[in-house]
């Protein structure tokens, strides 16, 4: 018996993943048509599709390799600025998740908190820019949280998409320092992020595929 | 929006494909991944450029791979830069040994992807330089902001920095050049009309009949503000003088004028904000010696144009008039 | 429709002056009558080429004046053929007294008004001799109509008689030049969108989001016959097709495939169109040997593109790669 | 005492074509645009405009010298075809009109004829090719007729326009063989001829300036 959550979970994530890229792929193109140049769901889409081939080829062991598969293929697929920021956050979890078989409470937390290290060291920006950087950061506060009060993996990975889906609706006001929207100085306030959006739809599919139930799934 | 397209996630591949067909005597393009690379490549001894950058801008980048410009172009989809696995054969594919300079325009996913892949070539044992064009004067420059967009003024960088490399200039005088290039080229835009993304399939955005979108980038996206229609003279004055100003160029000092169309506005149209543009420049004492006027860096179909002005020396002038054989831009050969 | 112009009477002249200062290397705007010289013409010894017609149509034939092409082109108002004191100025200017071939495309206006300023130049001792051209297959020949227009074929014709000038042909040998190929090139185009004339101020046509117009000219006026709209290879196909049909051009031929764009479609879509148009003829064992694609006959800022397919000889093919230096053209000098 | 129109009806006839022309220009810019090139009405209003000037600079003396002027600003002015076509049609109408001080019923009619048989000269076009010359022709008919039946020259110019108009109409129905209309074949019939019309409206002012009431000036 297995206390957390297996490769069997991180590849149902990253198949729920793609699903939900493909779903939301319009939505993410109309918040980046408004303030970016309309690409984010198409690139996601992209990416996610790539990633669910590349577990058909070679079905990964661990839910670090599983992700490790998940970066290579962001990377080589996205383009952009999600590619990369997306690609190293992948990668950087999956180190941190090494070679566990079962990832616990702690553990996942880490992983979202070096995914999230890795966006930051790639992307530069700070929280309040206007970027997905603004739904990793209380994903990751909220995932240690929830550790530190005992929770576990499910409810870890719960609290982080609640979390992060709050801190995608926080970026509405804002006036974008990063990326492309940031051209646009003020006419960037008062439109969501598409960034956060999809770290938020991600995270979810995360929580999802460890069993925890999915409202919009409902 | 109708488009001369078949599948709109084709695009890219299809017209690259096109491309390739009609310039089979100057480059090659490979499929997955998608990049294209002059004929003869890599040129024993030459230091080699690459550029890249999302597709929609075309002739940018691939129009200008050949004799004199770049060694390779790596196309990503519309309006998104392309992935390392593209860069980085097509940076081994171009390298003599003398090493490699990666010519990106400053957006956060080119940024991205070509340093990941710079640092990939690196570890493979290729020298890898990168120069950031930064022209753009409608976007504020700020440590606290991703800093100004690359946009028309690249063209320019290609040329001078191509024919750098045709000299025999190693990777570090190569480099050197490009960044005078891109310290002394100044550029700003602006649309009359939106355009649109293929796989979006409505206009990134609308203006109404009365309206133009002033400070424009190059891939769609709004611009600073929106001002009531004006008529062409004012437009060229609103898009110069900022231009010049941020620059810093002026009475004596000698120009290259550069109006590029983002696509959709006639050459007829282009003329007379050159015509304007000209006489501005003259007013203030500045000598236009040379010139370049059509469709260069584009947003597909946008109707609008950017104006770009790059301060000349003698150094400057004889690299731009060197020849140059790519499939947008060619002469001397 | 936004347009960057100043008065919709000063298109023409406005656009000229920005031309001729963006070019004063190799030629020379006239104005009152408005008409482009190339630098040092008249060329002694050399026949001389004049062509014209309506602006609106940019880069031709203005940006073709240069060496190898062009000795003087007449810019009308948009859309409308110039009048004899242009086109007579102009063919004095550049005869050097071995004559003067008029490139004039197949309109009633374009015929009547050459037809005027022959006579009239003849009158003054000038030998003139007039080349129609009128290659466009969507137009039925008849005795009894204003027969085939000129259209997109045109450039080709001005690129290789202006090499046969170059090369010390005569007078009546230049003319049979020009009229091979003529014999030799078919067009047929398409449009995605109507176009705006500057003084009319609305869309010559209207098309909805769902057809397309086949069979159009370049004066933005409604083709053979609208048709819901379809993908590139298939409107690749309509097109070619009765090209290769018309000209009777099959297995074991050479030819130059030229898609010209029309003024309003972003290059990436003419390399689809290019792509499907090269499989094509090679399906039907066609070498295509040249290939020319660009917006280089337009209708203002049009959507659509022409397929021009030109049987080419060993001759015909030596004149194309000749040297030429235009605006809107170059290679090899 | 003279009993025909001089100089100054030839005068006055071009100063009211010129501004029925400017009056005119946007509907024969609209019916060109329909089968044509939206070109007709600049080009007739900036033809007009220049014989205006030209009749500025130097007063014509004969009817005939003031059809000449006319012939020659339009020649160099309008381009396109109808400028060839007006330009041979005014100035054959200048030679039959020779040297006359007066012009009577009789040498308009002949006048009239000369211009038509230049433009179909020029252009080939027969009746019913849909073109100016399915105006131009009933109005030299009609002014032959009116001659026969001993109509004095105001008469004999109200005839020709009164058939021209009525020319003009009959074009609707044609299918266009000559000129840019027939490049679209069967989709010109329906719509009327550009060059019919301002024929008829040229052929109007001339009766108006002779003295005929005009129902439009009304
Ligand atoms: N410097 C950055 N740091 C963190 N996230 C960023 C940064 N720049 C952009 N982003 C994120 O990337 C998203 C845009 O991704 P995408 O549209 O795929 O790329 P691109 O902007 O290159 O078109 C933005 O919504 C934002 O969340
Ligand atoms: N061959 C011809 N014979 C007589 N009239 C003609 C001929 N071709 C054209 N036209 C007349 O010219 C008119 C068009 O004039 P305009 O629009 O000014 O010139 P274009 O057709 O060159 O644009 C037509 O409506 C028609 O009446
Ligand atoms: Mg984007
Ligand atoms: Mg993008
Ligand atoms: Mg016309
Ligand atoms: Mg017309």
């Amino acid at each position: 018996m297995t206390v957390g959550l297996g490769v069997d979970w991180a590849i149902e994530w990253l198949q729920l993943s793609a699903r939900k890229m493909s779903e939301h792929r319009v939505e993410l193109i109309e918040l980046d048509r408004a303030i970016g140049d309309s690409d984010h769901g198409e690139n996601m889409d992209r990416g996610f599709k790539a990633v669910l081939e590349k577990i058909a080829e070679a079905a990964p062991d661990t839910p670090g390799a599983a992700l490790k598969l998940a970066a290579m293929a962001l990377m080589s697929k996205v383009g952009g600025a999600a590619g990369p920021l997306y690609g190293t956050a992948y990668l950087r979890a999956s180190t941190a998740l090494g070679l566990l078989e079962d990832v616990d409470a702690a553990a996942l937390a880490a992983a979202l908190e070096a995914a999230r290290d890795g966006i930051v060291a790639r992307g530069k920006a700070e929280p309040g820019d206007k970027t997905m950087v603004d739904a990793w950061t209380p994903a990751v506060e909220a995932a240690n949280e929830a550790v530190a009060l005992g929770a576990d993996a499910v409810a870890v990975l719960a609290a982080a998409a609640e979390a992060a889906e709050v801190g995608a609706v926080t970026t509405d006001p804002l006036i974008a320092r990063k990326g492309r929207a940031s051209y646009l100085g003020e006419r960037s306030a008062g439109h969501r992020d598409p960034g956060a959006v999809s770290t938020a739809l991600l995270l979810r599919a995360a929580a999802t595929a460890a069993g925890f139930p999915d409202g919009e799934q409902a | 929006m109708k488009k001369l397209i078949n599948d709109p996630r084709a695009v890219v591949d299809e017209s690259l494909e096109g491309f390739g067909l009609a310039h089979a005597d100057i480059l090659e393009v490979h499929a997955n991944p998608a990049f294209v690379v002059r004929k003869g490549a890599p040129v024993a001894g030459k230091v080699a450029l690459v550029s890249g950058g999302g597709s929609g801008h075309e002739p940018l980048h691939a129009g200008f791979v050949g004799h004199g410009m770049l060694d390779a172009a790596v196309p990503g989809a519309v309006f998104t830069s392309p992935t390392p696995d593209q860069i980085i054969p097509a940076t081994e594919a171009v390298d003599s040994g003398a090493g490699v300079v990666h010519i990106v325009k400053n957006y956060t996913g080119d940024v991205l992807n070509f340093e990941t892949a710079a640092e990939l070539s690196q570890a493979e044992g290729i020298s890898v330089r990168t120069v950031l064009v930064d022209d753009d004067v409608a976007v504020q420059d700020s440590l606290y902001t991703a800093g100004r967009r690359g946009v028309g003024g690249t063209v320019l960088v290609e040329k001078i920095a191509g024919a750098a490399a045709v000299r025999g200039d190693t990777l570090d005088a190569v480099t050197g050049v490009a960044e005078s290039v891109v310290r002394n080229v100044r550029t700003m835009g602006v649309a009359l009309s939106g355009c649109t993304v293929p796989h979006a399939g409505v206009p990134s955005f609308e203006l109404a009949e009365d309206e133009i979108e002033i400070g424009i980038g190059i891939h769609g996206e709004p611009g600073r503000h929106r001002i009531p229609m004006e008529d062409a003279d004012g437009i060229t004055a609103r898009l110069l003088e900022p231009v010049v100003e941020d620059l810093g160029i002026g009475k004596g000092e000698r120009a290259l004028l550069f109006v590029n169309g983002m696509g959709g506005t006639p050459l007829s149209e282009l003329y007379i904000v050159y015509r304007r543009a000209a006489q501005l420049l003259g007013e203030k004492g500045i000598t236009v010696e040379r010139s370049l006027v059509g469709n260069y860096v584009t947003s597909l179909e946008m109707q609008g144009c950017s104006i770009s002005v790059l301060r000349l020396d003698d150094e400057l002038v004889e690299l731009w008039d060197a020849p140059v054989h790519t499939a947008a831009l060619r002469w001397g050969m």
